[in-house]
C-alpha cells in the first residue's frame, strides 16, 4: 500500500529558534520577578529564620518556573506544529528517530548538576534554621485539645490564650503535647514542628518585627482542629517585661511558685506516686546513677552537690519548685508538674518520700 | 542440679549435632542451583548460624547472653 | 521457531502453546467467578469506577462545605469523616485497585503475547478481596467513619470512631488483594513473555506493570504490619503508638509512610506506561529513548523505597536524618525528568493525530510536571518548614494524583476503550471532557498553593475569613470537574449502545494487543506470536511473526518504510 | 490451578511423544508456582521486619531504659536457657525436614516418613514450650507495656506460622500416604520444605531479638 514517511527533519521545525527565544525571555522575566520579590510567600517575614527561607523559596521559584515554562511551551509548541495535516495520509508517520544519546546526556546531566546546587543550597540554608540563635528566652509551648499554654522560666502558672515574646530576643520554643499530635505554625517566621506527645521538638525564633501573628496547628488533632489557633504578640522589651509582671512573673529573682503546702505529704503515697511518674526517669541511688535524670536518693543530702541542678540550695520548697515548673538545662529536661499530670498535693507526697530517702 | 544447668546442656549438646547435621545438608544441597536450591542453601546455612548463637548463649559468650 | 530472529527465546514453555482451551459457558463462571484476566479486568474497572463515583461526591462535599469560612453545610465531626474516607477510598479504592488491577488485567497479558496471568485462580481471589474491602470500608459510616486523615495518625486515630478499626480490616485486605496481584503479575511477566519478547523488547506499559508489581508485593505486607499493630491498639490496648503507655506516635509515621510513598509510584509507575503507549502511537514515532524511560521506571522504584521520612521532616526525629532523605527526594526527580524530556521529544517531529486520549495523555505532561516541581518545594527541608501540613501540600499531591494519576487514567480508558468493548466513543464528548478537566482541575487546585503558603492549614473544617475568595473559587471550579466527569459517563454509556465498531485497531497502533479483534476472544491469540523488535519502530513492518492477525489489522497498520530507517 | 495450565494451552493426549510434552508442562507450571511462592515468602519477610522494626525502634529510641520500668520495678529479662532448648527443637525441625524430602526424592519413604513425623513432632514441641514460654514470661502481659506487647505480637505471630506450617505438614504427609507426589513430581513438598525452613530462619532473628539482645 501507498506510505509516506515524512523524512528526517536537518532543521529543528518551524519557528523552533523563535519559540526556544521566548521562553528565554518569559523565564527570564518570571525569574527575575521571583528573585527581586520582597516576600516570595506573601507573608513578611517578621523575623529569622524567615529571610533564609524566603531565600530559598525565590531560587527554587525561579528554577521551577522556568522547568515549566521549557516543558509547558515545547509540548504545546510541538503539539501545533507536528499535528497531522487534515490532507496527509492516514497512515502518515513521524520522524523515525529512536533517541539521540548526546540530547539524553544534557537532560540527564544538566538536571542532576541543578540537584547538587539545589540539594548544597537547601543544605545550606537548613544549617543557618538549625543553627538559629536561641536560648536567650526559652519558652515552652503545651498543647491540648484544642489550645496552647506557654510557660516561662520563673513563672509559676503557664500562660493560656495569646504568646508573648520580647523584639529581637533569640528564643527558644520547646513544644510538645499533653494528648494527641498537634501542629506549631508561625507562618511569619516559615517555621513550624509538631508537638508529640511524649517528645520535645524545638524551634529557635529571633523576632524582628513588632506585629501580632497567628499561631495555627498543622496537624490533625480532633473536631476542634479547624479553629485551633492562637496569637503571637511579638512586643518591644519594656511591654514585655510589664505584661510578664502582670503574669505574677519578675524576670530578676528565681522565686514563683512558693507555697505549695508541703506538710500534708506521705512517704507511702510518695513512694507510689514516684513509682508510676518518676521512676522512668530517676533512680532512687545517687546522683550519679542515672536513667535518663538524675538519680535522687540523695538530693537532699548531696556532699558533691551541695545545690540543686537550677542552682537553687536543696530545700523542700526549691524541689518542689522543680516538680512544679519542670527544668530545662544542660543535663536534661524534665516536663512540668502539667504535662505529668502532677497536682501540688502530689508534689507533697513525693518530696516528702524524697526527703525520706536522703535520711537513711 | 538446678533446671538452668541442664537446660543449658541439653541446648549444647542440640545445637552441636543439628549444626553438624545441617552443614552436611548445605554440603549435599551446594553443587545444586535451581531457585529452590539456592533458597534452600540461604536458609539452612541461617539456621546453621542460629545454632551457633545457641551454643554462644549458653557458654555466656555474648555480652547479653546469661540471664 | 528456528526460523526466528537472534534474541529470540524458544523455551519449552513455548514449545507447547498450541492447544486452546474451551471457553466456560456457565453466566457465573463466565461472568461473576471468570478467571479470565480479561473479565476480572472490567470487574476491577466498573468496582472501581463505581467507587470513584462515591469517592467524587465525597470530595465535592469537601468542597461545598469549604463556600463558607464558618461550614456551611456539616458539622466539623462529619467534615472530619468525610475527607477522611474521600483520601482513603481514592488512594486504595480507586487508583491503585484500577491501575494495577484494571489496567493491568486487562492489557498486560494481551501485550506480552500471553493467554492469561500466571495465576488465574489467585487473580479471581484477589479481586473478590477488593469489592468487599470497599464495603467495609463504605458501610464504617454506619458507625462513625474514621476521621482523622487517610493518614490515620495516632493517637487521634486511637481517640477515633468504631470505623477506624473497619478502615483497618478493610485496607488490610485491598493490601493483601494487591499484594497477590504483585506476586501474580511478576510472576506473569517474568515467565510468560511471548517468544522473542526480551525484556528490552516489553511494551513500556508492562515495564511499568513490572515496577509497580515489586513495589507493591514488598512493600504493602509492612502497611499490613502497621495496620495490625494499630488495630491490636485499638481493640486490645496493646501498646505500640500511645505514649501514655511507652509507646511513641511517631512510630506509626515511619510505618505508614515507609509503604504509603512507595504508594505513591504504585499509583504512578503503569500510568507512565500508559502515556508511553499513547503518546508514540498518536505520534506515529517510536517512543524516544525506549531504554532509558525503562531503566528510569527501575530507578524510580528501587529509590522510592529510602524516602519515606520526607513526610515527617516536621515530626521530631533526628535533624541530620533529614538531610539524606531530602537529597535522596530530590534526586528520584532526575530519572522522572528524563522520562518527561522523552515524552516531549516523542512528540518532536511527529505526525500528531490529535485524539482524545492524545489529549489527556499532554495534558497529564503539563499538570503532572506542576506537581513535580511543587513537590521540590516540598522536599526542600526548609520550605517544608513552612508548607507541611498546609494546603500547599494538598495542592500537590492532587497535582500528582488527579493531574498525573487519574488524567493518565482517562488516556488509558479512552485509548483502550475500542479494545474493551469494540465500540468507538464519541470524540467531540471526548474533547469536551478533556477541556472542561484541565481548566476545572487547575482552577479547582492551583489556588491551594498560595492558599497554604498564606496560611491555610489542611483537614480543617473552618477557616479564616480572608480566605473565602480562592475557597469559593476552587468550590465552583469543582462543580464544573464532576460535569466534565459526567460527560465522560454519558460518553462511555451511549458508545456502550450505539458507538460505531472500532475494529481490532483502530488507532494504528503497533503493540500486540492491537493485533487481535475487539474484544480479544477467551484465549486472546489462536497462536502464541513470536517478537522480533520493539513495538514502536512504525516505520519497519510489523515485528511479529506466526500471529493469525485477525481481519482488518492489517490496513490501519503501516508496513515496510521506504526508505531504510535511522536507529540508533 | 489445572484450568490455568489449560488455558495457557498446555494439552494432554495432543503432541507426538505426550510424555516429554507432559513434562514439560509440568516444569513450566512447577517453575511458575515456585517463583511465585518464593515472592510471597519474600512479601511474608517485609510483614515480620515491620514488627521487628517496631521493637528495635521503640526499644532503642523511645523507651528511657530496657528492660522497661513498670511501677517503679524494671521487668526481668527473659530466660535465655529454656528458650535455647526450644530454638534447638525447632531448628532440629528444619534439618528432618530437609533430610525428609532428600529421602522422598531418592525414594526410600521409609526413612522419610521418619524423618517426616520428627519434624512434626518436632514442630508441635516448640508449640507446647512457646506456650510454657507464655505461662512463665514475667513481662506484664501482652498490652500492658511495650516489651509485652512488642514480644508477645511477634512471637505469636511466628507461633501462629509454625501452628499453620505444622497442619500443612500434616496434610503434605497424608498426601504422600495418598500417593499425590513422585519422585518427578512433588513441588508440594519443595513449598512445605521452604516455607518451614523460612519460619525457623524468622525464629533465628526472634531468638536473637528477645533473648541474646
Amino acid at each position: 500500500m501507498a506510505q509516506r514517511v515524512v523524512k528526517p527533519r536537518t532543521n529543528l521545525g518551524p519557528g523552533f529558534w523563535p519559540v526556544t527565544a521566548f521562553i528565554v525571555v518569559v523565564s527570564a522575566i518570571m525569574s527575575y520577578f521571583t528573585l527581586t520579590s520582597p516576600w516570595p510567600i506573601g507573608l513578611i517575614p517578621a523575623g529569622e529564620p524567615a529571610p533564609a527561607t524566603d531565600a530559598l523559596f525565590r531560587f527554587l521559584g525561579a528554577v521551577g518556573a522556568t522547568i515549566f515554562n521549557i516543558v509547558t511551551i515545547y509540548t504545546i509548541y510541538f503539539g501545533i506544529v507536528f499535528a497531522k495535516p487534515k490532507n496527509a495520509l492516514p497512515n502518515a508517520i513521524g520522524v523515525q528517530i529512536h533517541d539521540a544519546p548526546v540530547l539524553e546526556f544534557w537532560w540527564t546531566a544538566i538536571p542532576t548538576i541543578l540537584i547538587v546546587v539545589l540539594a548544597i543550597y537547601s543544605t545550606k540554608i537548613w544549617l543557618d534554621i538549625q543553627n538559629t540563635q536561641g536560648d536567650v528566652l526559652t519558652v515552652e509551648a503545651i498543647s491540648y485539645q484544642y489550645g496552647y499554654q506557654f510557660r516561662y522560666p520563673q513563672l509559676a502558672q503557664p500562660v493560656s490564650g495569646e504568646m508573648h515574646l520580647p523584639l529581637n530576643t533569640p528564643t527558644t520554643i520547646h513544644v510538645t503535647s499533653r494528648d494527641v499530635i498537634h501542629g506549631f505554625w508561625i507562618p511569619e517566621m516559615r517555621i513550624k514542628a509538631d508537638m508529640v506527645p511524649g517528645l520535645i521538638n524545638t524551634l529557635r525564633v529571633t523576632p524582628t518585627v513588632p506585629g501580632r501573628y497567628p499561631i495555627i496547628c498543622t496537624e490533625f488533632c480532633g473536631v476542634g482542629h479547624g479553629s485551633m489557633k492562637t496569637t503571637l504578640v511579638v512586643q518591644s522589651q519594656q511591654d514585655f517585661s510589664k505584661w510578664f509582671a502582670q503574669q505574677g512573673g519578675s524576670q530578676s529573682s528565681g522565686g514563683g511558685g512558693g507555697g505549695i503546702p508541703l506538710a500534708t505529704g506521705t512517704v507511702d503515697a510518695g513512694k507510689v506516686l514516684f513509682g508510676q511518674k518518676c521512676s522512668a526517669c530517676h533512680s532512687t541511688g545517687p546522683f550519679s546513677q542515672k536513667i535518663v535524670g538524675p538519680g535522687l536518693g540523695q538530693i537532699f543530702s548531696d556532699p558533691a552537690h551541695a545545690k540543686l541542678v537550677n542552682g537553687t540550695d536543696p530545700t523542700t520548697q526549691n524541689v518542689a519548685n522543680i516538680v512544679k515548673n519542670g527544668y530545662q538545662g544542660d543535663i536534661g529536661t524534665m516536663p512540668s508538674a502539667q504535662m505529668n499530670a502532677i497536682s501540688n498535693k502530689d508534689i507533697a507526697n513525693l518530696v516528702v518520700y524524697l526527703a525520706s530517702l536522703s535520711k537513711k | 542440679m538446678d533446671l538452668a544447668v541442664i537446660e543449658k546442656v541439653v541446648a549444647t549438646l542440640g545445637a552441636i549435632v543439628v549444626f553438624v547435621f545441617a552443614l552436611i545438608g548445605l554440603r549435599g544441597e551446594w553443587p545444586k542451583n535451581g531457585l529452590d536450591d539456592i533458597v534452600t542453601k540461604l536458609l539452612l546455612g541461617l539456621m546453621a548460624f542460629g545454632c551457633l548463637l545457641v551454643l554462644l548463649a549458653t557458654a555466656g559468650l555474648l555480652p547479653r547472653g546469661g540471664a | 521457531m528456528a526460523t526466528l530472529a537472534p534474541g529470540v527465546k524458544t523455551g519449552p514453555y513455548h514449545a507447547v502453546l498450541d492447544h486452546i482451551h474451551p471457553e466456560p459457558t456457565s453466566f457465573i463462571r463466565k461472568y461473576i467467578f471468570s478467571i479470565d484476566h480479561k473479565v476480572i479486568g472490567y470487574q476491577y474497572m466498573i468496582t472501581g469506577g463505581l467507587f470513584f463515583l462515591i469517592a467524587g461526591l465525597l470530595a465535592e462535599l469537601i468542597r461545598t462545605q469549604l463556600l463558607s469560612p464558618n461550614g456551611a453545610i456539616v458539622s466539623a465531626a462529619t467534615y472530619n469523616q468525610i475527607y477522611s474516607m474521600h483520601g482513603s477510598a481514592m488512594v486504595w479504592m480507586v487508583i491503585i485497585p484500577l491501575v494495577t488491577g484494571g489496567f493491568g488485567n486487562f492489557v498486560m497479558p494481551l501485550q506480552i503475547g500471553a493467554r492469561d496471568v500466571a495465576f488465574p485462580w489467585l487473580n479471581l481471589a484477589a479481586f473478590w478481596m477488593f469489592p468487599v474491602a470497599g464495603v467495609i470500608l463504605f458501610s464504617s459510616f454506619l458507625w462513625g467513619a474514621p476521621d482523622a486523615g487517610w493518614t490515620e495518625y495516632p493517637p487521634v486515630s486511637l481517640q477515633g470512631p468504631p470505623g477506624t478499626s473497619m478502615w483497618c480490616v478493610a485496607i488490610f485486605l485491598i493490601g493483601i488483594s494487591s499484594t497477590l496481584t504483585g506476586i501474580n503479575f511478576i510472576v506473569t511477566i517474568y515467565k510468560m513473555r511471548a517468544p522473542g519478547m526480551t525484556l528490552t523488547r516489553m511494551p513500556l506499559f508492562v515495564w511499568g506493570q513490572f515496577g509497580t508489581a515489586g513495589l507493591s508485593f514488598i512493600a504493602t505486607t509492612a502497611l499490613a504490619g502497621a495496620l495490625l499493630a494499630l488495630f491490636l491498639e485499638r481493640t486490645f490496648g496493646v501498646p505500640f503508638y500511645d505514649p501514655k503507655h511507652g509507646g511513641s506516635p511517631v512510630l506509626w509515621q515511619h510505618m505508614f509512610w515507609f509503604y504509603s510513598h512507595p504508594a505513591v509510584y504504585i499509583m504512578i509507575l503503569p500510568v507512565f506506561g500508559i502515556i508511553s503507549e499513547v503518546l508514540p502511537t498518536f505520534s506515529r514515532k517510536p517512543v524516544f529513548g525506549y531504554k532509558m524511560i525503562a531503566f528510569s521506571t527501575v530507578a524510580i522504584a528501587l529509590l522510592g523505597f529510602s524516602v519515606w521520612a520526607h513526610h515527617m521532616f516536621t515530626s521530631g526525629m533526628v535533624p541530620w536524618l533529614q538531610l539524606p532523605f531530602m537529597i535522596i527526594t530530590m534526586v528520584i526527580a532526575v530519572p522522572t525528568g528524563i522520562k518527561i524530556f522523552s515524552w516531549m521529544a516523542t512528540l518532536w517531529g511527529g505526525s500528531i493525530h490529535w485524539t482524545t486520549p492524545m489529549l489527556f495523555a499532554t495534558g497529564f505532561l503539563i499538570t503532572f510536571t506542576c506537581g513535580g516541581l511543587t513537590g521540590f518545594f516540598l522536599a526542600a527541608v526548609p520550605l517544608d518548614y513552612h508548607e507541611h501540613g498546609t494546603y500547599f501540600v494538598v495542592a500537590h499531591l492532587h497535582y500528582v494524583l488527579y493531574g498525573g494519576s487519574v488524567m493518565g487514567l482517562f488516556a488509558g480508558i479512552y485509548y483502550w476503550w475500542p479494545k474493551m468493548t469494540g465500540r468507538m466513543y464519541n470524540e467531540v464528548l471526548g474533547y469536551w471532557h478533556f477541556w472542561l478537566t484541565f481548566i476545572a482541575f487547575n482552577g479547582t487546585f492551583m489556588p491551594m498553593h498560595w492558599l497554604g503558603l498564606l496560611g491555610m492549614p489542611r483537614r480543617v473544617a473552618l477557616y479564616d475569613p480572608q480566605f473565602q475568595f480562592w475557597n469559593v473559587f476552587a468550590t465552583i471550579s469543582s462543580y464544573v470537574l464532576a460535569a466534565s466527569v459526567l460527560i465522560f459517563l454519558y460518553n462511555f454509556a451511549t458508545s456502550f449502545r450505539s458507538g460505531k465498531i472500532a475494529g481490532p485497531n483502530p488507532w494504528g497502533a503497533r503493540t500486540l494487543e492491537w493485533m487481535i479483534s475487539s474484544p480479544p476472544p477467551y484465549y486472546n491469540y489462536k497462536k502464541i506470536p513470536a517478537v522480533l523488535a520493539t513495538p514502536y519502530d512504525f516505520g519497519n513492518p510489523l515485528p511479529y511473526i506466526g500471529l493469525e492477525a485477525a481481519a482488518g489489522a492489517e490496513e490501519a497498520t503501516p508496513t515496510a518504510a521506504s526508505h531504510p530507517v535511522p536507529t540508533h | 490451578m489445572s484450568v490455568s495450565i489449560a488455558k495457557q494451552g498446555y494439552s494432554l493426549g495432543h503432541g507426538h511423544d505426550e510424555d516429554a510434552h507432559e513434562q514439560v508442562i509440568y516444569q513450566e507450571t512447577r517453575d511458575m508456582r515456585l517463583l511465585g511462592f518464593v515472592l510471597f515468602l519474600c512479601s511474608d519477610v517485609v510483614l515480620f521486619s515491620a514488627f521487628i522494626f517496631a521493637y528495635i525502634y521503640l526499644r532503642t529510641t523511645v523507651a528511657p531504659s530496657w528492660p522497661p520500668i513498670v511501677g517503679g520495678h524494671q521487668l526481668p529479662r527473659l530466660d535465655t536457657a529454656f528458650a535455647a532448648v526450644n530454638s534447638v527443637v525447632l531448628f532440629g525441625s528444619g534439618v528432618t525436614m530437609h533430610y525428609a524430602l532428600e529421602n522422598f526424592k531418592h525414594a526410600n519413604l521409609r526413612r522419610y516418613n521418619v524423618f517426616m513425623g520428627f519434624t512434626i513432632l518436632l514442630g508441635a514441641m516448640f508449640l507446647g514450650g512457646q506456650g510454657y514460654e507464655y505461662a512463665h514470661a514475667q513481662i506484664g502481659g501482652w498490652s500492658g507495656n511495650i516489651f509485652g506487647a512488642s514480644f508477645f505480637t511477634l512471637t505469636g505471630m511466628h507461633g501462629f506460622h509454625v501452628f499453620a506450617g505444622v497442619i500443612y505438614l500434616l496434610v503434605l504427609w497424608y498426601q504422600t500416604q495418598r500417593g499425590v507426589y513422585t519422585q518427578e513430581r512433588y513441588f508440594g513438598l519443595t513449598a512445605g520444605t521452604l516455607y518451614w525452613h523460612f519460619v525457623d530462619v524468622i525464629w533465628v532473628g526472634l531468638f536473637f531479638l528477645f533473648y541474646l539482645w
